[in-house]
């Protein structure tokens, strides 16, 4: 094998027309105020910094360690590139791997690149600089512990995105693939945790200064603490639920208008919208997908905003 | 004279004992983009034998090296110690064949040079007592056992080599196998690590592009290029022979 | 060492190699897009959309099957969808029993499941075949014209430098590990799984901080060439009628396609 | 006999000339982390000049060449062509320094050839004509001009060596400064890097441990060590004061 099995990356074509253009609205607009940020307080030195990151970890996702029966652990590097860059560069650089694996190797398709950026890049970069941001100021080992929770749950939290993505897609059935993503990345998360752990009291071992008050992995603001929090507890809450009780989260979804009946388009919000010719359910997919995804995307940015004016509020005390 | 040789025969070992420590036949290796590396090398090399491994950029002797403890895998014969090597014993050849690359960078992946040094040991699941003898043998042997906490990262280019050296001799291997060590040394530190290799009472072969090192060191040496054995007899008269080291790039120091 | 074995570049003078990078990118997702919109079952578009890739392979001079043996390492990844199989709604075609549950395949789930492998399978070669015919760094180019934000392009066009240095490094890294993994006859080896992990941590620290010193070191190049916080570029493309055709043509058989997928 | 020095007195430069290239004065440099490296260096260079810049490693030989342009600035003069260096012209200066570093990878940044060499025009604002005018001649003069197209990954060592030569010539600097051109080179890649540096007509700054190299390229050396400079003189002459190199650290080839 020449590079990782990512095991995240879904696949081209697998997701429906609608999901993908959501998740990419939702990759894109975080994106966007990603680069803002990073475009704002970029030094000039930086530029070479995230290329360099982002080669290191797509490097990095090579490395592995036996574990048993020819299986191995594996880095994913998703809260170690957010915990090291800070959050805002984090997530871009895990774009660009993304990006270049999808391009190169056809690891992950083009088509649902939103998808694999958001559930790969966003998710876990907002997981691990929030939960890291939280214990800031405690000790090292504390630091660490957080750091290990924050890989091993970033890991999930992609898996169970991912689960939901196919589902709402209408290619997979819930009670099958939460369940067994779930249970998979709960292993491999290990090894992602295990190695982040290690990787990063080496680093506070030997450059103790890349990671303290001045460097820029300490520049996100108290707001991620808050995002951190937030996407954990949905993962943690929503986990159990999904695994335990598909049917139940099936339920909520029909009754939230997500999921017609025979019909696998979600988003029925505009059912009778017809172009002669291109036929009845593509396009309405279609459009219907993207008024969605506009939606989705427009509570995010709100919420962001409103993380940021917390955040300022937070900064200016 | 030495025995020179242009066509793929095969070329009997100068040394008179049997190749008690290595015996390599006939090997031969291409890597997967199907550049055949190895065309058929055989040597021996007996205890106490110091042997320097010269050639051109792409003869093919880092490509051999690599086989010595079975990280690559050609089509022939390689026993070490008398033992055939094959996948089943390949720990045990690891731990008696010690291998050191050129890049000592490559080597230490620990923080610590105590953790680097005590990898092997540890791997090969000693007990605590005996892995901490053993680091402080193998630094004291190198003459760097004041580094044993430092960190590996901040060390200079002659030291990272000297623990380089050190990881492996605390497997205690029978024969120890350098490539390029004196690569990218200031004059002291390859200095020095003459004087090393010199006192190291180990059974060793040696890659390398510095001919004077070679001049200094080693009674034997063995020349090769594209992937064969070209050359193997006493390091004077293959300094001595201009026209064997012009036809395979090289230079009298 | 050499990891070129990354490039999926394959050098050869064909048409398509010389087509505009902007070009083979916008036709490559617009056929993907075009899959993902045919509906299920639409076999004639299928086989349409097929033969258009095989024509493509010729035309790039790869081997007609070129893209049909490298997609082959994709498709397991696809079966993630095979749940869909039985959980679709329809026709009962067969029905067994596993473990503890019941499992019905239906009509419906497996026009679905077949569908879904077809079109990922025909999007995927169609990637394929555009990376074969591209150089990465006139892709990158292509991205950077078609208003990919210049950070992220400049980023990729660094990883992609750095991706062999950095790879070639964990290679050796790993070789290093392994030429030291021994044994000795009398004791159990390999070491507890948490300290191999620790191992693997230190490996990713490493190399982590070698990098970061090296792009310390490229900072300095860069700025002592010139360099004050603007990446420029010569643009080395420009569109020529041979590439508004080609645009035109693909953009024309797509749309033919989509009709094919209605009837 | 060379000028040699043990203390901290200014030394007098050998060349005749009053240093129209380059004059370094009373140069003082720290590390954040407050390692002194270097400790008062005063240096000339007149136009053709090539000279030798030897010591040991740390000595600080890479610390000076990164201050010749300005990437690190410590206390003292530096006058490039006449013309004092500051942050005001310091543009200038750059194209006017052609800094090669010892690792190829660290130079050569661009995935392409031709973008790697035109980038210092490109950044000097050059019209286009011009850049690509400038990129030919450059890879003309390292007789590269059929790589200009390829991938600078999948270059040799000693091909990527000629290249990051090539992308400071492009700058048509009046100063070439090389950190360890020759090192990791086999003997012939070698061979064929000294031809080079012999015909490029430029005045140049070479730093090395490769004492052969010196002997045979440069008519005039300085040996630094500690941050200081130590002598500065005939190559000759300074390669036959056994005393001397000794205390440095440096070997006669
Ligand atoms: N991973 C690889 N894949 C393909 N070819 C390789 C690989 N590694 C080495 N080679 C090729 O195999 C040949 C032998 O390489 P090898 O590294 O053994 O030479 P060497 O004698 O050690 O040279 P050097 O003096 O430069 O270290 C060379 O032509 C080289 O290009
Ligand atoms: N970034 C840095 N931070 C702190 N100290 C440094 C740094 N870079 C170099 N040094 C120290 O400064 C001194 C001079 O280093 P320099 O790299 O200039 O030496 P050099 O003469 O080029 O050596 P070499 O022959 O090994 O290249 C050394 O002691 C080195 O450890
Ligand atoms: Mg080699
Ligand atoms: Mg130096």
């Amino acid at each position: 094998m020449l590079y990782s099995p990512a095991p995240l990356h879904i696949p081209e074509n697998f997701l429906s027309l609608a999901v993908s253009a959501a998740c990419w609205v939702v990759t894109i607009l975080t994106l966007s105020l990603a680069i803002s940020k990073t475009n704002k307080s970029l030094g000039e030195r930086q530029i070479p910094l995230m290329g360099i990151m982002a080669a290191f970890i797509f490097a990095a996702q090579m490395i592995n360690f036996p574990v048993a029966g020819g299986t191995s652990g594996h880095l994913l590097g998703g809260v170690l590139a957010a915990v090291i860059l800070g959050p805002w560069a984090g997530m871009l650089v895990m774009t660009a791997v993304i990006a270049l694996q999808a391009l190169l190797f056809q690891d992950g398709g083009l088509s649902v690149m939103g998808a694999n950026i958001l559930n790969m890049g966003l998710v876990t970069a907002a997981i691990g600089y929030g939960l890291y941001r939280l214990v800031s100021n405690r000790s090292r080992k504390v630091k660490l512990a957080a750091i290990g929770f924050a890989a091993w749950l970033s890991v999930l939290a992609g898996a169970l995105f991912t689960s939901l993505q196919i589902w709402l897609s209408g290619n997979a059935d819930l009670k099958i693939i939460v369940p067994v993503m779930l249970f998979i990345h709960a292993l491999i998360g290990v090894g992602d945790a295990l190695i982040t752990v290690a990787a990063i009291s080496f680093i506070m071992r030997t450059r103790p200064d890349l990671l303290g008050e001045e460097s820029e992995s300490a520049k996100g603001g108290q707001g991620w603490v808050w995002v951190g929090v937030a996407v954990t507890l949905l993962v943690v809450l929503l986990s159990p639920f999904a695994s335990a009780d598909p049917d139940g989260l099936e339920r909520v979804a029909t009754d939230l208008g997500f999921i017609g009946q025979a019909q696998l388009s979600p988003f029925q919000i505009i059912p009778d919208y017809t172009v002669p010719f291109l036929g009845q359910t593509a396009l309405s997919t279609v459009i219907a997908g993207v008024i969605g995804a506009i939606v989705v995307g427009l509570v995010a940015y709100l919420i962001g905003r409103g993380v940021k004016a917390k955040s300022q509020a937070a900064g200016s005390k | 004279m030495p025995i020179t040789h242009a066509e793929n025969k095969f070329i009997a070992p100068r040394s008179e004992c049997e190749g008690d420590v290595l015996q390599v036949r006939d090997l031969y290796f291409s890597y997967p983009d199907g550049h055949a590396a190895l065309n058929g090398v055989s040597l021996n090399l007996c205890g106490g034998d110091k042997v320097a491994l010269v050639g051109p950029n792409g003869a093919g002797k880092s490509t051999l090296m690599l086989h010595l403890n079975g990280i690559l895998n050609g089509r022939g014969e390689i026993e070490i110690g008398g033992r055939r090597l094959t996948r089943d014993n390949l720990p045990v050849i690891r731990a008696m064949v010690g291998l050191v690359f050129q890049n000592p960078d490559d080597q230490l992946f620990s923080p610590t040079v105590f953790e680097d040094v005590a990898f092997g040991p540890l791997h090969m699941g000693l007990p605590e007592e005996e892995v901490r003898a053993r680091v402080d043998a193998a630094l004291e042997a190198v003459r760097m056992s004041s580094y044993r906490d430092r960190l590996s990262h901040h060390l200079s280019v002659g030291e990272k080599k000297r623990i380089a050296i050190a990881t492996v001799l605390s497997m205690k291997p029978s024969l120890l196998v350098l490539d390029e060590p004196s690569a990218g040394l200031d004059p002291r530190a390859r200095r020095t690590l003459i004087n090393l290799l010199r006192e190291l009472p180990i059974t060793m072969l040696v890659s390398t592009h510095d001919m004077k090192l070679v001049q200094e060191l080693f009674p034997r040496t063995i020349v090769m290029d594209e992937g064969k054995v070209v050359a193997d007899g006493l390091t004077m008269e293959i300094l001595d022979d201009e026209a064997l080291l012009t036809a395979h790039g090289l230079e009298k120091p | 060492m050499h990891f070129d074995a990354f490039d999926r570049y394959h050098e050869k003078d064909s048409r398509l190699h010389r087509l505009d990078p902007r070009v083979k990118a916008v036709i490559t997702i617009a056929c993907i897009l075009s899959n993902a919109l045919l509906p299920d079952g639409a076999w004639i578009a299928f086989l349409f959309a097929f033969i258009f890739l095989l024509a493509l392979n010729v035309v790039s001079r790869l081997g007609i099957a070129y893209t049909l043996k490298r997609s082959l390492i994709a498709l397991p990844f696809a079966l993630i969808a095979f749940s869909v199989l039985f959980s679709t709604p329809g026709n009962p075609l067969s029905m067994f029993h596993f473990l503890m549950w019941d499992f019905t395949i239906t009509d419906a789930g497996l026009l679905r499941f077949v569908s879904i492998l077809i079109r990922s399978w025909l999007s995927v070669q169609m990637a394929i075949l555009l990376v074969a015919v591209t150089r990465f760094p006139d892709l990158v180019h292509a991205l950077a014209h078609l208003r990919v934000p210049p950070i992220l392009t400049t980023i990729i066009a660094f990883l992609y430098r750095y991706l062999f240095v950095l790879t070639d490094e964990v290679f050796r890294l790993l070789r290093a590990r392994e030429s030291r993994s021994a044994a000795s006859a009398a004791q159990r080896s390999g070491g507890g799984v948490l300290w191999r992990a620790k191992v693997a941590g230190d490996m990713a620290g490493q190399l982590f901080l070698r990098s970061y010193e090296r792009s310390d070191r490229i900072y300095n190049a860069m700025l002592s060439r010139g360099y004050a916080g603007h990446m420029y570029t010569l643009n080395p493309h420009e569109m020529k009628p041979g590439d508004y055709f080609a645009a035109a043509f693909a953009v024309a058989f797509i749309f033919i396609i989509q009709i094919l997928g209605r009837f």
